[in-house]
């Protein structure tokens, strides 16, 4: 029986794409978009396979660029209703098909890039980067990609672990030959590849990885766009020293950010003279309890600064106000990450209180390019909004394709003096790199303003209304972004 | 490095004369005692444990008796001086961190503990199944946190609206319970049963291996397919955060240890009062005698492993609402619930349930008492660990086991 | 050779309340060929295992040629020069049969060269009729082969006395005939032998001499004609009960379960 | 030619082929670009690595027959004791591993005497436990270790390598490639003899019944404790290196998941064989990192067709050949199989790609997106694995490559084998 029906799948498979083939061809024709098109069902109608969608495309693309009464597609999964698209004939799009394949093989630029896909890495992230990147990838190929070729992106999962970091690395740039790389999630895989790229002399730019030490080191190759945790710590700082606590509880995680995040944050604070006590956790800690119960029967705090990232956050925040010790009950600073999912507001019902610091622009100040890109991301990953390393991920990439193109060649050194002297404009924002080569770090400046953006917008937030839409989110400090006053507990 | 604001003072002079007192008795109980028993021709099997507990909770005083008297050593002789030994222990921990939470505010240590038992239940449920398998099989499935983990995902699944389904929670613990209990009898029957029918070689290590690349296997076939986006759940049912004086306990792990008891009391049902439960129980005592009387040991097999697995599927279930849920959750409670059946006693279903408590509690007071604040959440785990580690070398067979 | 001799003196053991084995005391002198019997759980396999050091006894000494053996390893002990076999055939399956009789000849001589060894293994494997499966694997052997090369393993460890638990329990009367022959032979090469059975046709007709043990004491020791007539020996086997059944019934009554069953189906 | 010949040919060749690697383009100067670069290097020195751990592994497992989880720690332990003194004391690397072989030597044998009474699952329950305890108390005491952030570790060669005629700087991937190289032939060598001494026989023994082997004066405690120590030191030893060699230790290296692949290395490779076991380690290592990768939708699909059609095939042809009351032999079994391959690889050549299409057309009106063009492989390929490994334990307890060795060596002397085995047949049944 088994093999009547395996036989009779095998026939199905052939006629298949026999019948399919012999399916009615049309000319290249011009076609509005109507109710419940997608391309790729277009292409099956058009030219007889769904996988043709790609050379539609391409050819709405190249005509939009001679007569912009046809639409411009950045997206192939989006097309709207009423836009005009052209259909081409199935010579062209074998053509089309003909050259990408011959493009792939020779004339592209490659660049090469690794977030964390998997655990022990922050897949949340990886994931979020990941779709940044391919955003970026596809509006830069659709812009005619850089130094009239196409841009290849060679994306390596970096499970967060620096070892992995080093192999892969070192795989982007010796097997794959990537002529730069953006970069990088976790701050120890970032700290790994900062190395591989130095000893083989092949530009990075660093988005998200904060440790202080990453353009601490000095090396030419090394930039970077996402702040320092010395600049995080400082605003956290800064705005916890505004309510003149007594006393601050750092819960933070044992990891390459959390480690030095929190020793930076109790520094600050010593010089403050304000006492601090810090609590580790292990990523991926499911029972707060007892720590939490510890915080709360001893010297309570005033301040909670939550330095734990992604789901651990979460779990924390959930059982702090389970425990009658959340955000209602004590100023927090929470982690960002955990409001991004709809299942906070059930859990932390006064989540509202919590306090965040945030990366990039506030909303007010978004510019075109952030707008843009927030739509597109949005669209893409069904997430609230674009996270501050998804910003960071598609500037990252933009910024090095912009140099490449500066530099006019994909020469490292030239590509290092592009970035040296790059004025970038994106998501995040007006982006450069104050101190280089040619502009050395001043003495009375830590060694990692090095290739570092100097002006990074860090600002603390809170969604004032409980699940507040992302835009409304008010700007309680520092005062140069300040949109509104913060509520306090039993406020 | 991390030079604490708060400065902790220690006591560590005091309190390391008090714990050299104790290991130096302790050692002269152990090492004189035997002998002294050997000489006057008694049993001295269990003098060398007596002698160091007296030596430890006592000082001089028991062993000299011992030594005099030389009484049979039963429960009585060891009771009693453990209680010391642990004060002693305790008095010991109290002079080395006099301004611990754990010394000077009982109401804390209460709610610590609280806490404890209520994960602890929670643990308990976890580790059932796993107990369950090795009573019948007499193995130890490494696969059993993927079933948690599966169960969690499924009720998951239908419990939120991902897929529109939003059914209701009690549906979502019987499709876990479903789902798990149909992988568990698939797995059982093409790659356990064999080795029950003597078809291979070295079961005992193959046991470990296969469960274990199963284990292996379905965590990656969950990561693969739906991602470690860590997934999260609301409590199942409405209910307030509970109070009782200085003790609070979450609603959602309220919920999930309610049920943990139920099926506790369902499990109790079914194998005291049905014919396949009973069953189970006679292949778990006496497998030959089973077959003799007609039970298919097989079957039971297949029944014992299903359930297991099942058992599994629920704990996840019911505590996918507790923690947020991603694939690998697995791993933390497979080790768990090793160190639970362990310190229960490998089989019993009782000691399970109270081993998960003890090791509920031991977490708890472990990282509320731990003297750095610092590195206390961190050595979570290691508390539970280092128990199981000294109960594997001491006693195998637990609080509540029989010898194999 | 020196002359063997292995002395028991008052020798108990027990296991937490238990006596298992209580003052026991006998001699070997010489190549004897000892039988000893005794009904379930009368402590001849916990006397094996006492001798063998594999058990510390609770009191009481052994002496082998002198030398106390009591408290000492296993591996001491076969050194000494005490060898058995266990009541359950444990060939090392997963090894050649060369391998299988090559541990004992390496383990008991340190220095040797495994040359020599094997030398010695073939002249082993020649006297039980084996040379045509020196390569196999032991598992791959008849149950009955697994007993012979046991006893294989014995001869390259070459003891003094021999402890051999059932030699004779589930083999084909063929290869029974073949362990008659190794016993003897082997005796008649002067070394001692403690047979260990239930089988009390071979046993009375082989040995020489019979210990007969009940609840752990020496109840009787003496000729086959002797312990025949003995009085306590006679009770001791008329009041035994089959306890390889007796006391391995369950908790649960499955008896009953069955009628359930019927009930409900 | 017997098949021990040929298999000493075709591992001498392996090793001459891996030893000259590096130089391929010197030697070789008309080989295409890109098959040798640091990458490539790197794999392998990773892959003997795994090799080496492989094989100290089923030394421990196959022939002791001690289970044991703890194998990771114990490299791990080598890399944090060296990583630590160099941090600490500032001592070279050369000190640091010597220091970290010893103490992983001395920690195997404290496991070694603990473990003594326990037996397979218990051992391998308090191997867990003592290997997650020590990474979580690395994982805490990161003012010593670095905790979650790694303990950074001085270059293998801080200096680089100056041969007189030529200088590799510190980064150069060809010293360390040696290095691992040589301690992979080294210490595989040592422990092919150790087991062809009284020390392998002995240890075979104790796995076989520990009782037994006493009664026969083998000395159980002491051969335990040494495979537990010799194999620590050895985990220890490659641990440092590997530690000096990446520059970076931290303790997600001892997280479950590595050390089920050294698990899944051996069995696979067979865990009887240390040789078996050590190639395991390079050819799962490279796969892994091969597979590590995207791969086209209709690839993925070919290969998953061939082996589901292959089996299919294979397991018609056995059904036809034994309704028809044919005996097969090997040599049939084995053209069955290949013929068996050629034809699903064609049939499946064929057919994916216009399958993948139907599939992506029918997942398309459901779910109105396509299937993806390439398919991340990154996962699946840990499901492979899992599979894999539970057939492998399942269908060929020797593993996959032993089984191989096995019979390529008995070649030359197959008939005599034959004809004994025969004759000790003959003589089980006339017995029975």
């Amino acid at each position: 029986m088994r093999k009547y029906v395996l036989f009779a799948m095998v026939v199905l498979m052939l006629v298949v794409p026999t019948v399919t083939a012999a399916a009615p061809m049309y000319q290249g024709e011009d076609y509005v978009v109507q109710a419940d098109d997608w391309l790729s069902k277009l292409a099956d109608k058009f030219l007889g396979d769904v996988l043709a969608y790609p050379a539609i495309t391409y050819y709405t693309n190249q005509k939009n660029a001679e007569d912009d009464s046809y639409a411009k597609i950045t997206n192939s999964d989006v097309i709207e209703v009423g836009q005009k698209i052209y259909i081409p004939t199935p010579e062209e799009a074998e053509a089309y098909f003909a050259n990408s394949v011959q493009s792939i093989g020779s004339g592209t630029i490659k660049i090469g890039s690794m977030v964390p896909l998997s655990a022990p890495g922050s897949v949340t992230g990886g994931t979020a980067m990941k779709a940044a990147y391919e955003i970026a990838l596809e509006e830069i190929n659709a812009a005619g990609g850089v130094l009239g070729q196409q841009v290849e992106l060679i994306l390596l999962d970096s499970e967060g672990l620096p070892e992995r970091a080093t192999s892969a690395m070192s795989r982007l740039i010796n097997q794959d030959e990537v002529v730069a790389v953006a970069c990088c999630y976790h701050s120890a895989v970032g700290l790994a590849a900062k190395e591989v790229a130095h000893d083989n002399h092949i530009p990075v730019v660093f988005a998200e990885t904060w440790n202080d030490d990453i353009t601490g080191s000095g090396y030419p190759e090394v930039f970077r766009i996402a702040p320092r945790s010395s600049d995080v710590a400082g605003v956290d700082v800064d705005y916890i020293a505004t309510l003149n606590p007594s006393y601050v509880a750092i819960m933070t995680e044992n990891t390459g950010y959390g480690i030095p995040a929190a020793e930076i944050t109790t520094e600050k604070f010593n010089a403050l003279g304000i006492e601090s006590e810090t609590f580790f956790a292990d990523i991926g800690t499911l029972d707060f309890a007892p720590v939490i119960e510890r915080m709360k029967a001893g010297r309570t705090p005033d301040v909670i600064l939550v330095l734990l990232t992604g789901e651990t956050g979460f779990n924390f925040e959930q059982q702090a106000a389970e425990a009658g010790f959340g955000p209602e009950d004590v100023v927090m600073v929470c982690n960002q990450a955990a409001s991004d999912s709809d299942s906070f507001w059930a859990a932390v019902p006064d989540g509202r209180l919590c306090l965040y610091h945030a990366i990039g622009l506030p909303t007010a100040l978004w510019t075109d390019k952030t707008k843009a890109f927030a739509e597109k991301y949005v669209e893409k990953t069904g997430r609230a909004r674009p996270e501050s390393y998804a910003m960071e991920a598609y500037d990252s990439l933009w910024m090095t394709a912009q140099a490449i193109n500066e530099a006019g060649s994909t020469d490292p050194d030239a590509i290092i003096a592009a970035l040296e002297n790059i004025q970038y404009d994106g998501a995040l924002g007006h982006i450069w790199f104050e101190y280089g080569s040619s502009n050395p770090v001043p003495e009375d400046l830590p060694a990692s303003a090095w290739h570092q953006f100097m002006n990074p917008a860090v600002t603390i937030v809170q969604f004032q209304e409980q699940g507040e839409s992302a835009a409304d989110l008010t700007v309680v400090f520092p005062d140069t972004y300040k949109t509104g006053d913060q509520i306090f507990p039993g406020q | 490095m991390h030079a604490s604001p708060l400065l902790q003072t220690f006591n560590t002079g005091p309190a390391l004369l008090i714990l050299l007192w104790v290991i130096f008795w302790a050692v002269v109980g152990g090492v004189v005692t035997p002998r002294v028993y050997r000489r006057k021709d008694l049993d001295a099997s269990s003098a060398t444990l007596y002698g160091a507990v007296a030596g430890a909770g006592t000082g001089p005083i028991l062993p000299v008796y011992l030594w005099v008297k030389t009484p049979e050593l039963n429960w009585r002789w060891i009771v009693v001086p453990s209680a010391l030994t642990l004060a002693m222990l305790i008095w010991a921990f109290a002079v080395y961190d006099p301004n611990n939470l754990c010394v000077n505010n009982g109401g804390y240590v209460i709610s610590q503990i609280s806490n404890g038992l209520l994960v602890g239940v929670l643990y308990g449920l976890i580790a059932l199944g796993l107990t369950l398998i090795f009573s019948i099989l007499g193995i130890v499935s490494f696969a059993h946190g993927q079933f948690y983990m599966i169960g969690g995902y499924v009720a998951f699944f239908v419990v939120d609206d991902v897929f529109g389904l939003n059914l209701n929670p009690l549906l979502g613990l019987l499709a876990a319970g479903l789902v798990t209990m149909a992988i568990g009898i698939v797995f059982e029957r093409l790659l356990l049963r064999p080795m029950h029918l003597g078809q291979i070689e070295r079961p005992s290590e193959y046991a470990i291996l296969v469960t274990f690349g199963l284990a292996f296997f379905l965590t990656y076939t969950v990561q693969a397919t739906i991602g470690t986006n860590p997934r999260k759940l609301t409590p199942y049912f409405p209910i307030d955060t509970v109070t009782i004086g200085p003790v609070s306990m979450p609603p959602s792990r309220v919920i999930g240890a309610a049920i943990g008891l139920v099926v506790l009391a369902i499990l109790y049902w079914f194998l005291n009062y049905t014919w396949r439960g009973k069953a189970l129980r006679a292949v778990s005592q006496d497998k030959q005698a089973a077959a003799v009387v007609g039970i298919n040991p097989l079957t039971m097999n297949t029944l014992a492993f299903g359930m297991g697995a099942m058992l599994a599927g629920i704990a996840g279930a019911a505590l996918v609402q507790v923690f947020t849920w991603a694939p690998n959750v697995g791993d933390v409670a497979s080790a768990r619930s090793f160190v639970v059946i362990v310190l229960g006693g490998m089989g019993s279903l009782i000691g399970a349930m109270v081993g998960g408590l003890v090791i509920g509690v031991v977490e708890a007071l472990g990282v509320g008492c731990f003297p750095d604040v610092s590195r206390a959440l961190a050595y979570q785990q290691v508390f539970g660990l280092v128990i199981f580690a000294i109960v594997l070398l001491l006693k195998p067979t637990g609080l509540f086991g029989r010898e194999l | 050779m020196s002359q063997i001799h292995l002395q028991v003196n008052n020798l108990s053991k027990d296991f937490g309340g238990l006596r298992a084995v209580n003052n026991v005391s006998f001699e070997v002198n010489g190549p004897e060929l000892i039988g000893m019997i005794g009904p379930n759980g009368a402590g001849k396999t916990t006397l094996t295992n006492l001798l063998d050091g594999a058990l510390i006894p609770s009191g009481g000494t052994i002496y082998l040629n002198g030398k106390r053996i009591d408290g000492i390893k296993p591996y001491q002990v076969a050194r000494a020069g005490l060898g058995r076999t266990f009541q359950v055939t444990r060939s090392f399956r997963r090894m050649t049969v060369m391998e299988n009789l090559l541990v004992p000849g390496m383990a008991l001589h340190t220095t040797a060269s495994r040359k020599a060894q094997e030398k010695k293994a073939w002249e082993v494997l020649e006297f039980l009729t084996f040379e045509h499966l020196a390569n196999e694997y032991a598992r791959s052997l008849s149950g009955g082969q697994q007993k012979l090369l046991e006893l294989g393993r014995l001869l390259m460890l070459d003891p003094d006395i021999i402890i051999l638990d059932e030699p004779f329990a589930g083999v084909h009367p063929k290869l029974m005939e073949k362990i008659y022959e190794y016993i003897t032979t082997v005796n008649a090469r002067g070394k001692a032998f403690i047979l260990i059975s239930h089988d009390m046709d071979t046993i009375f007709t082989l040995s020489k001499r019979l210990l007969v043990l009940n609840f752990g004491s020496l109840i009787a020791d003496g000729t086959p004609d002797e312990v025949r007539q003995d009085p306590t020996v006679i009770e001791a086997y008329l009041g035994e009960e089959d306890e390889e059944y007796g006391t391995a019934m369950p908790v649960v009554d499955v008896h009953q379960l069955v009628e359930e069953e019927g009930d409900a189906s | 030619m017997t098949g021990k010949i040929i298999l000493w040919i075709l591992g001498v060749a392996g090793l001459v082929v891996l030893a000259l690697l590096p130089l391929a383009y010197d030697i070789f100067p008309f080989l295409p670009p890109g098959l040798l670069n640091d990458y490539t290097l790197h794999v392998l020195i990773v892959g003997f690595y795994y090799a080496i751990l492989a094989s100290s592994w089923s030394l421990l497992m196959g022939y002791a027959g001690q289970f044991s989880f703890a194998h990771m720690a114990f490299a791990s332990m080598g890399a944090y004791a060296s990583g630590m003194l160099g941090m600490f004391l500032g001592t070279s690397p050369l000190t640091g591993i010597i220091a970290g072989t010893l103490l992983a030597g001395f920690f195997g044998l404290i496991i070694g005497l603990l473990v003594l009474r326990l037996r397979s699952t218990y051992l391998a329950l308090f191997t867990i436990a003592f290997a997650e305890i020590f990474r979580l108390g690395v994982n805490a005491e990161k003012d010593y270790t670095g905790g979650g952030n790694g303990l950074q570790m001085d270059a293998l060669f801080p200096n680089g390598v100056d041969l007189g005629f030529y200088q590799f700087d510190s980064v150069n991937k060809i010293p360390p490639y040696y290095v691992m190289f040589f301690l992979m032939i080294i210490l595989i060598g040592l422990m092919v003899w150790l087991a062809g001494t009284r020390f392998g026989l002995f240890l075979k023994s104790i796995r076989e019944d520990e009782e037994a082997a006493a009664a026969l004066g083998v000395n159980v405690v002491r051969y335990k404790v040494l495979v537990f120590v010799i194999t620590s030191m050895i985990a220890g030893l490659v641990g440092a290196v590997r530690g000096h060699y990446i520059t970076i230790i931290s303790p997600n290296d001892m997280v479950i998941l590595w050390m089920s692949l050294v698990i899944t290395m051996a069995v696979l490779g067979g865990i009887e064989n240390l040789i078996a076991a050590g190639i395991g380690g390079i050819v799962v290592f490279i796969m892994l990192e091969f597979l590590r990768a995207d791969f086209a939708t209709t690839t993925v699909m070919t290969v998953t067709l061939t082996i589901l059609l292959s089996i299919g095939l294979y397991q018609l042809v056995m059904v036809v050949a034994r309704r028809s009351g044919r005996v097969m032999k090997n040599i049939h079994k084995t053209l069955a199989v290949a013929g068996a391959f050629v034809v699903a690889l064609g049939v499946s050549a064929a057919i994916a790609s216009p399958l993948t299409t139907l599939i992506s057309y029918t997942y398309y009106d459901f779910s109105g997106s396509l299937l993806p063009e390439t398919i991340d492989m990154s996962d699946w390929r840990l499901v492979i694995f899992g599979l894999i490994l539970m057939l492998t334990l399942r269908f060929s307890q020797n593993g996959l490559l032993y089984p191989i060795i096995q019979r390529v060596s008995r070649t030359g002397k197959l008939s005599d084998t034959v004809a004994k085995r025969d004759a000790a047949r003959a003589m089980a049944e006339a017995e029975a």
